[in-house]
């Protein structure tokens, strides 16, 4: 009898301290496994945000530095500017990147800043308690808007992955979801790439990753799972919407 | 024979995994952990294959996997 | 009005808001303050208001900017690090004289810091805060009652002064619940008028402009000349404070907010011990009751100011009296004193203070500090113990 | 009078309601009161716990650093409050969940099976309610009359027939005895 699963190197050996049935500690786990099996544990600098994941910090085991929300993507384009040589990525959630932080998200992937952006889309604000956030669903009941969210109060949700995809600097963009094992294994497979882009310099890369939120959902954590799969995805269709490879086809054919 | 152990000190009892076993072999324990959770154990030894597909869903790595 | 209920500080200050009339609300999610937009949420849309959820603090005070600019009452707030970003547009409504409300939940920091109570944001308040020559006026309640009745005065301020006002409140004081009584009739909106220079139909009237620039030679210094005074008529008439037991004190602690209402347990506990000990606690900080202070330092013999910050607020007693009275701090940056704890540093103080006055009255006592001479001497002479603390201080 | 409490349980065992009660009852009785809770980053699982304050002066503090009495639902919150407690203070302990035993010769000790008397009245969910009862009961800072007053008002949504269950359970907590 041999542990085939072992702690993942790029994951400190502690607690996590987010809320049972969270997603937060799957792509935890996802990032830490990449960070190992790439070997680029001890050259990788990670950015943690303001929100949940703000203490992402003590869990990833390489270099941490936590900044300002949603401001992630320019500290790392400044630490990726300075030091090339290490891999550097933001782990944000929907607040932190699609709200405050959108501009940075935007003008980042316009640059195509040679950065990996874990994104971690749960249609919520946890750490805060449940405010609405820009990714929450029409209808979708939030502390901020306790009726429900209507378009003509608040909007509607933003699709990040769709959105960036008409620049052409995001190079590779990627949407999964972490609410089956099945799908967990295809996140996997997504934070790989978008680490293996990073590292053959083809520019920005962003995984968006539909996550549960139990707490904030004020679900049960077997019913958020479904709450995925019934209502977020038919809304944040899983699939990737840009890959280097489509880049270099469409510059090679523009030549 | 393959088989899981549940770490308890890191089990949330989110069940998660329940749903991830295909043997359905996972249940939860209905003792009190120390960190105030009822924790996810292997309630039936003989049916677990050893997939890990219950630690690839696990948000707390506390599923060990031998095989 | 009339009877008392329990509200929690973030609710009462939302609900106080609400009742004094206003109907715009913009922020983003920040702890400890997130009762607030949350209250809003659900309570604006009933009375008509809107309440927005913006983008981030940047847009939420650019929001405010636009409805300030309409006459409109509106409000916003945030906890330390959101603050910091709405100083940008605080100045664009102060350089535009647009009058609104805003309320600082603080919490620890610098930086990110915690999400626990702390005074660390009193200079950023009671200086203006954001960038160039303003102020705003800042109201510090150290209660949850305060907390549901100051909104009114607030905006009563802002609009007669025309600039931004604040509460500086803190985690203890959004996050406890306590018997609140709302002391003032729901204001309606309805009721008030336009002043002159609201922005909106311009039917049958002069364009109007609303605007925090001028770059016409000699002419923002004007501008600025004219907002200075608007200051000093304030610092003459709109100062707020509450002393207690002061009369005989020869110790007076001096607080603000949360760590007024300790140091207030402390005072009795001093009362209790036979310690003439009084408590004086500015309400507005700016205006700061600085003539109040000094006078207060020629009977007194010593202050003691507790704050849960580095020393920032002891900066302001000690301007005010001028060095005429020592002024000693009890510091607790980010953390939160108890009772006794701050008893003991007052009870330190009391008993280092310099010989008694009453034994040798002010005037006869005065030759002996002569100008240039080391202010330490009489201390060496009678006050023992306080020779003692003080060497081991220094060391 | 002053009576400052501390109550801590694992999340969802109702010491942050049980504590809003609590002040409301002492408002009701005209009383100062304050209720403050322990916010911690964490949103949900872990121990909650919350400050309370009872007394006929002013509240100067609503954080209890040094209570006169804590309530003790589960048994990570022994270790954190048993040692916080002043001398001769209270310490009203949930033995049905609670094995240690506490330590402190100092104070006296109230061990309630809350969980266990909460189940013979119907449901677990009123193990909060015991154990206020008990701390009505043994301390007197506000009365079972008062908190049933109080029970309306902080539960406004709920059934008369839940708020009854509520008041069996205060009463049943009010018999227990501290050593």
């Amino acid at each position: 009898m041999e542990l085939v699963n072992k702690w993942p190197a790029g994951l400190v050996e502690m607690p996590l301290r987010y809320c049972p049935g969270c997603g937060h500690g799957i792509v935890h786990r996802i990032v830490g496994e990449c960070l190992e099996e790439l070997g680029i544990r001890e050259r990788t600098v990670g950015v943690a945000p303001v929100g949940c994941s703000v203490f992402a910090d003590d869990y990833f085991n390489c270099d941490m530095i936590q900044g300002p929300h949603g401001r992630g993507p320019a500290i790392a384009t400044g630490i990726k500017r300075s030091k090339p040589e290490c891999i550097v990525f933001s782990y944000q959630g929907d607040g932190d990147l699609a709200s405050i932080g959108m501009a940075e998200t935007i003008h980042s992937a316009a640059r195509s800043e040679n950065i990996t952006v874990i994104f971690i889309n749960n249609a919520i604000y946890g750490m805060t308690g449940g405010q609405m956030a820009p990714t929450t669903l029409i209808g979708q009941k939030a502390s901020t808007c306790p009726r429900g969210r209507d378009p003509k109060v608040n909007g509607y949700p933003i699709r990040i992955c769709e959105l960036l995809q008409s620049l052409e600097g995001a190079s590779y963009l990627e949407r999964t979801s972490v609410h089956t094992a099945a799908n967990a294994i295809k996140t996997k497979k997504a934070v790989k790439r978008a680490f293996q882009n990073q590292i053959e310099c083809k520019g920005f890369s962003l995984v968006e990753v539909l996550s549960m939120c139990p707490t904030g959902w004020e679900a049960t954590p077997l019913n958020s799972v479904k709450y995925i799969a019934d209502k977020m995805m038919p809304l944040y269709p899983l699939g990737v919407y840009r890959s280097p490879e489509q880049r270099e086809q469409k510059e090679g054919g523009a030549a | 024979m393959p088989e899981i152990k549940v770490n308890e000190r890191l089990c949330k009892g989110c069940e998660l995994c329940t749903s991830a076993c295909p043997k359905q072999c996972i249940a939860m324990s209905d003792k009190f952990s120390t960190t105030g959770y009822y924790p996810a154990m292997l309630a039936k030894q003989e049916c677990c294959i050893g997939c890990g597909l219950c630690a690839q869903i696990c948000p707390d790595l506390a599923i060990e996997v031998y095989k | 009005m009339g009877e008392k209920i329990l509200m929690k500080g973030n609710e009462a200050l939302a609900e106080g808001a609400i009742r004094a009339g206003c109907r715009f609300f913009s922020g983003y999610p920040i702890t400890p303050q997130n009762e607030v937009p949350e209250y809003m949420s659900w309570r604006l849309p009933d009375e008509g208001g809107t309440f927005i959820q913006a983008e981030s603090e940047v847009a939420a005070i650019n929001m405010i900017y636009g409805a300030a600019s309409t006459g409109m009452r509106c409000m916003t707030s945030s906890s330390s690090p959101g603050i910091s970003l709405k100083q940008e547009g605080i100045s664009y409504c102060a350089g535009a004289d647009l009058p609104f409300f805003y309320a600082n939940v603080v919490r620890g920091g610098p930086g990110l810091g915690n999400i626990a109570a702390s005074q660390g944001d009193y200079h950023q308040s009671v200086r203006g805060g954001g960038h160039g020559d303003y102020r705003v006026l800042v109201l510090a309640p150290n209660s949850v009652d305060e907390m549901a009745n100051f909104p009114k005065k607030c905006y009563e301020l802002a609009f007669r002064y025309r600039m931004p006002s604040m509460i500086l409140a803190d985690g203890i004081l959004g996050q406890m619940m306590e018997p609140v009584e709302f002391k003032f009739e729901p204001v309606d909106p309805k009721s008030f008028k336009e002043a002159g220079w609201e922005l909106g139909l311009a039917a049958g009237r002069r364009k109007r402009i609303v605007r925090s620039y001028d770059l016409r030679e000699g002419e923002l210094e004007k501008i600025n000349a004219a907002r200075l005074k608007k200051y000093r008529e304030i610092e003459e008439k709109e100062v707020l404070f509450e002393a207690k037991q002061c009369d005989d004190a020869e110790l007076v602690v001096v607080a603000y907010g949360t760590s007024s209402r300790i140091a207030a347990a402390a005072v009795k506990m001093a009362r209790d011990k036979g310690l003439k000990v009084g408590l004086f606690r500015p309400i507005t900080l700016w205006p700061f009751p600085k003539k109040q202070l000094a006078k207060l330092a020629e009977k007194s013999r010593k202050f003691l100011v507790v704050e849960m910050s580095m020393g920032q607020f002891v900066d302001d007693v000690r301007l005010a009296v001028c060095g005429r009275i020592e002024v000693d701090l009890y510091a607790r940056p980010a953390g939160i004193p108890s009772g006794e704890e701050t008893f003991a540093a007052v009870e330190k103080s009391y008993k280092s203070m310099t010989p008694a006055r009453a034994a040798a009255p002010a005037k006869t006592a005065k030759p002996k500090g002569k100008p240039g001479r080391p202010r330490k001497k009489p201390a060496k002479k009678a006050g023992r113990p306080a020779k003692k603390t003080r060497k081991g201080g220094r060391r | 009078m002053y009576q400052g409490i501390r109550m801590s349980g694992f999340g969802g065992q109702g010491v942050i309601s049980a504590g809003i009660l609590l002040a409301q009852a002492g408002l009701l009785e005209g009383k100062n009161v304050s209720w403050f809770p322990a916010y911690g980053a964490e949103m949900r699982g872990g121990t909650a716990n919350c400050s309370v304050v009872v007394a006929d002066d002013e509240v100067s503090s609503p954080i209890v650093s040094r209570p006169d009495t804590a309530v003790v639902l589960n048994e990570p919150s022994l270790a954190k409050f048993e040692p916080m407690l002043k001398p001769g203070g209270l310490l009203i302990v949930n033995s049905s969940l609670v094995n240690t035993k506490p330590k402190r010769t100092d104070i006296r000790v109230a061990l309630v099976p809350c969980n266990a008397i909460a189940q013979e009245l119907g449901t677990i969910k009123i193990a909060n309610m015991v154990a206020l009862g008990a701390l009505a009961g043994l301390t007197g800072a506000v009365s079972i009359e008062a908190i049933a007053k109080a029970l309306p008002k902080v539960f406004k949504r709920a059934k008369p027939e839940i708020l009854e269950l509520n008041v069996k359970a205060l009463k049943k907590g009010a018999e227990a005895k501290a050593e």
